[in-house]
């Protein structure tokens, strides 16, 4: 009896868990074979925590959301920085202060309803204007414009007025995705409904995202009819899961990840470099900081660490950004230079032996850690003292934003910097400007010329950008820059698609094809 | 057999509520998320604004108190990532945990049982020693390094099996099972063998002996079930123990369960889903606890009822 | 009279040093961890500087080669530091965080677990209910908690530690001492007008030690474990200290095409653990007289002796 | 007078009530007599042993020893008061720490009283001493407990009382666990120390025999109370508590092989509950004498002809006997 009670309560255990199983986790279906019937299977580093459109400049959120579900106006192309027409046919600066645009006509949401000039007036208000809902894409993009006024003169045009004269307005409004007139204003979206070639079929949170195509979209049918999302924290993972065959898209992987021969490369907009806490000695000696600089072994890092992906850096964006300065080279890795600027600045009373802080950020970047490890030691054998300290996102950015951590002492912090905006003015009023968001340093001479670079346009703009960089580094120097970083993107055989500088950020499901 | 209960019941609310005090506490210590929840140029009144709507202006104790009075409305908060009800997140995740964890806890009791008894039967002999190192072994291997060379050697190498997931039916479950499994098996054979050891001495086991039962019988129906309750409690603190390994080996095959969802909590900063989580595996403790005493209880009286028949 | 023979066997102090090298595992265990210890002191000072210093143009460096010196023997890593080097650094860390938590965990929870049993009553409860408290969560999530919040160092991990520990000894000695404040010869001490402070320390600590410290030889492979957790988790030990667990962690992203270097740290914590579980399956076999025959007699005999039960 | 107990009681909460252990003790201890506390096992003789070592603290009555109350002691008089009264325990196997030497254990009472030997050398002279006194040799200071016999360890035990040289010395069954043989030596190694020493025993014992081979006087406890109390001559030659009789014709064996044989006055029912005692005279429910008088509260009545020889009883046996 006592026998035939233990096995029954085996099997009552085992049967309870396997009805517990085949409640939730295992039935949500078997295709783990190839790529099947135009679903295209993407992994994701993490799961969208909402799909909300107005969301659409962080990273998780806006790289499934963005022109696969819902649509901006215009978009700027990630290759040439042009901006290209999407559901505005066409934008002009009537007034210096006023922008009209006109709408594309046909245009319809998944569920069938009429895209109009009052949802573009609504999708823009409760994006740029709306301060409650604390979406993204206000703070990032619309944070210091102050509010846009909005009208809708026909069912085809949409004018905003802005407080002052933005050159910048309709780079700003590609931030802005569109949505309908009876969206939440006062809390955010989880699944949205927008004009996209995609609409979201079903969502198993914790497990995958599913997206459909729709008859009714207004531009061409996307080669893929499905897009399954999954999401794997490990890149190692995402990229064995794509060798395998158990995907067909992984994406931000490193170069050891071992995506083998699915590995495309490609830039993925973000810099990296040591930021300064420029009043704190010993880095309050442009010296110290200069002879750090020197003491960067980019190549080293790039090739050893990296696995070749990046390119060394010379300034806090990439070539591409409009204000990128061509002349500005990476500073050339020299112990022996720095060993001396060093015993300079020691030899002037400067306390070099004190101790000042590394910080960074854990899994930013591939390789961080060793990278800093590597500096660290450079740094020791040049006569500095520095600490390493690693810390989880949230702690790290009290030392990144504003305000900062009080007697936080001298610091050097490992900041990775991405413009996807593609304008200078997105990098250089924070990181750069006296009372920047993330700045630690800066002169009056820099911020007039940051200020007077804003209402430029064109060669003027560009210009005046890569002379903001130049005296930033050459008179201040609040940086020493690592590297242009680069990302893998591992791809299946059977799957055609060219990843570029947006990829990270956006990745049209519409660009990706079978392979004939 | 109720008071028993109720007292027991008692005096684990007290752990339950320390622990979900704690955390509470300990999450606020780490600050407020504002920086993580706006964008790296978001202004000093939208940070303002952002910590007035969650609360986080408040002192500690003005949060406590909200939190404890939406807990008794069984309110638990909404996730600052995703917006929704905390609660039904970690309600979400725990099914995908326990399903891990008690098939883990079947199959490594089943391994225990049957290595155990089997090296118990000759104590010293060719079977305990082979066993008693690879239990040893066992009990000894960081889960973590066996989940990365697992996914290396059987997925990656082999490709027998899926590297991650839940997709792929019973062969996703192969390997975190197999990973969370290890060290629990190899700690309760050894459990288990030495009770069994003791238990095969014991003089009501030489009676039944005496008495001409067979080996098998006397393996099955008096020596191991005197020989469980030992293997009752260590089970017990394994199975919480699960959870350690359960924050781990999600993390790595992406299993979509509590663990996972606690740390991503606590690296979000998103208190609500960290509190729901952690007060949903505290009372599943606290009911495992119960679970473990009744058992015992059981078990108990029944060993003791033989011994004095056998006597 | 009772004859003094009867007590002969017990009488005879065993001889520990004779029975280990009779168990040739246990001894091959202890030879292990007395290597471990022995790194863990003088590593630093063996392993050189290419422990600590790399050389880039030795990145990756596959290992079993003696082309560049004894110490890259294991390879290189991602610096070009030695494998085999910063093995024997971290064999300093993993020891330098997992002895002080045990021997703290040891010492405050037999302390107190010794005075909850001793005086019963409500010191008892009151130790056992926080003794629960720790208990009934995982300690490893409570670590991960704790970590995030104060930034982790060596000082708070050791802390962290041994506060999620100190459950396991308070249990231990808290039965022991309860069973044993109920003894005559504790009743005969405090009829001397003993303390219960020097009762506790003459009377139950000598005998509940033996136990205390077959918990701590386990405990301490738990506490490596664990270490090795949180560093893999990126909240352990931080660079540019390292640790057998960080090293795991670190080098995960090379296991397809530089597996030693998460292979070889791995197994370092693996052979330490499976010594450490070894011995101290010997100690609890040579401290108690009813099993220390297992250890003493001449393997033959034993087989016969090991088996009674089935003759019985 | 050396120790004057008072009317002591003490309950113990147990799972269903009360336990009444002790329920108003009267005794007294003169300087250098032995007093015989006899009793069934469970009467509370322990707990009165255990009271008068200040292990328990009474309910209520008072104790003096040389007329002060030691439970009012505090710090450095306790300590002098302990060196005072010293016990020999019941089971030398359980009493001793299995951990230590004979020397060490001896010596163990001096390690709390650290002034009354200043230099190890004194220490170690005075451990010799002992041993040699209660017949040990030199030698077994080095021997753990484990490899004496049982009444080598008794007398190790014995050396460890007079370790603090007490006045009294409460030997509550020090025989009772050792060999018939054993016990006569043990028991005239206490004669014979007493006369050494003009200590005062409290001796504690449910066999008669033994009680009367060392006690001067005698006290019969039944269920927590004193029943009767004389010399060791008067109350085994005229018991007058029914139930003393009782015990002495059971006597000088309570064996069981010779019980039956010899037994006058079976004692019929079971020993009563010390949780719910009977009321007035607890003995009544297996008296062969009683009547509905001994619900109430019995007298303490002492014979004219012997004023120490006083009996709690409504019907002493020899007053109606004479």
């Amino acid at each position: 009896m006592n026998k035939t009670r233990t096995t029954a309560l085996i099997a009552a255990s085992a049967a309870l868990s396997v009805i517990a199983s085949g409640c939730s986790v295992a039935n949500s279906g078997g295709n783990g074979s190839g790529a099947a019937s135009g679903t295209l299977r993407i992994v994701l580093p993490q799961e969208p925590p909402t799909l909300e459109p107005c969301e659409a400049s962080l990273t998780a959120t806006g790289v499934v959301t963005r022109s696969n579900i819902t649509e901006p106006l215009l978009e700027r192309n990630p290759t040439s920085g042009a901006l290209e027409p999407k559901l505005a046919t066409e934008w002009t600066q009537t007034e210096p202060t006023l922008w009209t645009f006109k709408l594309r006509p046909g245009v319809k949401f998944s569920d069938g309803s009429e895209f109009t000039s009052e949802d573009a007036v609504k999708a823009i208000d409760r994006t740029a204007n709306n301060t409650t809902l604390a979406c993204n894409v206000q703070g990032y993009v619309f944070g210091q414009t102050g509010p846009l006024t909005l009208a809708a003169p026909d069912a085809t045009t949409v004018t905003i007025k802005t407080q002052e004269a933005d050159p910048l307005l309709p780079l700003r409004v590609s931030f802005i995705e569109m949505t309908k007139r009876d969206i939440s204003t006062t809390e955010k979206v989880r699944e949205p409904i927008g004009t996209g070639p995609f609409k979201i079929a079903s969502w198993t949170a914790g497990q995958k995202l599913t997206l459909s195509s729709w008859d009714g979209y207004w531009g061409a049918k996307p080669a893929y009819t499905t897009a399954e999302y999954q999401w794997r924290e490990e890149g190692t993972v995402r990229a064995a899961m794509v060798v395998n065959g158990e995907a067909d898209v992984a994406t931000n992987l490193g170069a050891d990840d071992g995506a083998g021969d699915t590995a495309v490369q490609y830039p993925n907009n973000e810099t990296t470099a040591l930021r300064f806490t420029n009043d704190q000695a010993p880095l309050n000696d442009i010296r110290v900081r200069q002879a750090i600089d020197m003491l960067i072994d980019r190549d080293g890092i790039i090739t050893s660490l990296f696995g070749g992906l990046g390119k060394p850096a010379s300034q806090l964006i990439g070539p591409g950004v409009i204000g990128y300065n061509e002349a500005m080279t990476p500073t050339k890795y020299d112990p022996a230079a720095a060993k001396a600027l060093v015993d300079a600045a020691k030899a002037d009373g400067v306390p070099v032996g004190t101790q000042f802080r590394i910080i960074g950020r854990t899994s930013q970047f591939p390789k961080i850690a060793e990278s800093i490890e590597l500096m660290q030691s450079a740094f020791a054998q040049a006569g500095l003292n520095a600490k390493i300290e690693m810390m989880d996102t949230s702690a790290q950015l009290k030392y990144q934003l504003r305000p900062f951590v009080p007697d936080a002492g001298p610091i050097a912090l490992m900041v990775m910097h991405g413009n996807q905006a593609g304008d200078a003015a997105f990098t250089v009023g924070q990181y750069f400007a006296t009372d920047g968001a993330q700045s630690t340093g800066g002169t009056p001479d820099l911020d007039a010329k940051i200020k007077a670079a804003a209402p430029l346009t064109d060669a003027a703009r560009q210009a005046a950008y890569a002379d903001v960089f130049k005296t930033q580094t050459d008179a201040v120097r609040g940086f020493a820059f690592l590297a242009n970083m680069e990302a893998v993107l591992a791809r299946a055989k059977t799957v055609d698609y060219t990843p570029d500088a947006a990829t990270g950020d956006e990745m049209r499901l519409a660009d990706f094809k079978p392979k004939a | 057999m109720l008071t028993f209960l109720r007292r027991r019941a008692l005096t684990s609310l007290l752990p339950l509520l320390a622990v979900v005090l704690g955390v509470f506490v300990l999450a606020r210590l780490t600050g407020n998320p504002a920086a993580l929840y706006l964008p790296e140029n978001a202004t000093a009144e939208a940070r303002e604004q952002f910590s007035a709507a969650n609360g986080f202006d408040k002192p500690i104790w003005a949060q406590l108190i909200d939190y404890f009075a939406g807990v008794a409305r069984l309110d638990f908060g909404t996730s600052l990532r995703t917006g929704e009800d905390a609660a039904t997140m970690a309600l979400r995740a725990f099914p995908a945990t326990l399903q891990l964890a008690v098939v883990t806890m079947v199959l490594a009791i089943a391994v225990a049982i049957v290595v155990g008894c089997w090296a118990a039967l000759r104590p010293n002999g060719l079977a305990d020693r082979v066993s008693g190192m690879l239990s040893m072994t066992a009990a000894s291997v960081p889960d973590f390094w066996l989940a990365i060379l697992g996914i290396w050697v059987f997925a990656i190498i082999l490709g027998v099996l899926p590297t991650s997931g839940v997709d792929a039916g019973g062969a996703s479950w192969v390997l975190p099972i197999a990973v969370l499994m290890v060290r629990p098996a190899g700690v309760l054979t050894q459990v288990v063998r030495g009770a069994m050891i003791s238990a095969l001495g014991s003089p009501y086991v030489k009676v039944a002996r005496a008495k001409g039962a067979s080996e098998g019988r006397v393996v099955a129906r008096h020596a191991l079930k005197n020989a469980a309750p030992p293997a009752l409690t260590v089970a017990g603190d394994l199975a919480v123990g699960l959870i350690n390994g359960a924050v781990v080996v999600e993390s790595i095959f992406g299993w979509p369960g509590i663990g996972k969802l606690m740390i991503d909590a606590i690296l979000q900063r998103d208190f609500a889903v960290l509190q729901a989580a952690v007060a949903l595996t505290a009372i599943s403790i606290f009911v495992l606890n119960i679970a473990i005493d009744i058992g015992y209880a059981l078990l108990d009286a029944r060993v003791r009822n033989k011994a004095g028949a056998a006597a | 009279m009772t004859s003094p023979a009867d007590t002969e066997e017990a009488a005879t102090k065993p001889n520990y040093l004779k029975m280990l090298l009779a168990d040739p595992l246990a001894f091959i265990a202890a030879i292990v961890l007395l290597v471990v210890a022995f790194i863990a002191v003088f590593g630093r000072q063996l392993a050189g500087p290419t422990a600590t210093q790399g050389d880039l143009a030795l990145s990756r460096l596959a290992p079993f080669s003696t082309d560049h010196g004894w110490q890259y023997f294991l390879g290189g890593d991602l610096l070009g530091r030695s494998l085999l080097g910063r093995l024997m650094v971290a064999t300093q860390t993993t020891m330098s965080v997992s002895v002080p938590v045990v021997l703290i965990s040891l010492v405050i929870g037999a302390s107190v677990g010794m005075w909850a049993g001793y005086h019963r009553g409500w010191r008892e409860t009151l130790a056992m209910r926080i003794a629960d408290v720790v208990l009934s969560f995982p300690s490893l999530l409570m670590a991960v908690v704790v970590l995030y919040i104060f930034s982790p160092s060596i000082a708070s991990i050791i802390a962290i530690l041994a506060v999620t520990r100190i459950p396991v000894y308070l249990r231990t000695a808290r039965a022991e001492s309860a069973e044993l404040q109920s003894r005559v010869f504790v009743d005969a001490a405090r009829t001397f007008g003993t303390p219960s402070g020097a009762i506790i320390r003459r009377h139950i600590f000598p005998i509940v030690l033996p136990t205390l410290l077959t918990v701590a030889t386990l405990d301490f492979c738990y506490v490596m474990l664990a270490e090795s957790s949180l560093s893999f988790l990126g909240i352990g030990v931080q660079p540019p200290d390292v640790s057998w667990g960080l090293m795991v962690a670190q080098g995960r992203d090379q296991l397809r095409t530089q597996w030693w270097l998460s292979v070889l740290p791995g197994l370092a914590i693996v052979i330490t653990t499976v010594s450490a579980n070894l011995l101290a399956s010997w100690v609890r076999l040579a401290t108690d007289p009813g099993q220390r025959w297992r250890l003493t007699t001449p393997r033959r005999r034993r087989r016969r002796r090991a088996v009674p039960v089935l003759e019985a | 007078m050396l120790l004057d107990v008072h009317g002591i009681t003490k309950s113990f909460a147990v799972p269903k009530g009360r336990l009444r252990a002790l329920d108003g003790i009267d005794l007294h201890l003169e300087k250098g007599e032995t007093l015989g506390l006899v009793g069934e096992s469970g009467c509370g003789k322990s707990t009165l042993a255990r009271t008068l070592m200040l292990l328990e603290r009474p309910d209520a009555g008072t104790v003096r020893f040389g007329g002060v109350d030691p439970f009012a002691l505090r710090k450095t008089d306790l300590q002098r008061h302990r060196r005072r009264v010293q016990m020999v325990f019941q089971d030398p196997y359980a009493s001793l720490n299995p951990r230590l030497t004979a020397a060490e254990i001896i010596a163990e009472p001096w390690r709390t009283h650290k002034d009354l030997f200043k230099t190890a050398r004194e220490r170690a002279a005075r451990v010799r001493e002992l041993l040699h006194l209660v017949g040990l040799r030199p030698s077994d200071a080095n021997r753990y407990p484990q490899e004496f016999s049982g009444g080598q360890r008794q007398r190790l035990g014995i050396a460890r009382a007079l370790a603090l040289g007490p006045d009294v010395v409460i030997c509550d069954e020090p025989v009772s666990a050792l060999d018939l043989s054993v016990q006569a030596q043990v028991l005239n190694l206490l004669n014979e120390l007493q006369k050494q020493l003009s200590v005062s025993y409290l001796f504690i014992s449910h066999d008669l025999s033994v009680v009367k081979h060392v006690a001067d006087r005698v006290a019969v406890m039944y269920l927590g109370r004193i029943v009767e109390t004389g010399t060791t001559a008067e109350v085994f030659e005229n018991p007058r508590h029914p139930y003393t009789k009782a015990l002495l014709s059971a006597a000088p064996s309570l064996r069981r092989a010779d019980r039956e044989k010899k037994e006058k006055i079976l004692l019929t029912g079971e020993l009563p509950s010390p949780i719910d005692p009977p009321s007035g005279c607890r003995f009544r429910t297996r008296c062969w004498k009683a009547t509905d008088q001994c619900a109430t509260p019995p007298p303490a009545t002492a014979d004219p002809a012997t004023p120490g020889h006083i009996a709690e009883c409504h019907f002493p046996l020899s007053l109606t006997a004479v």
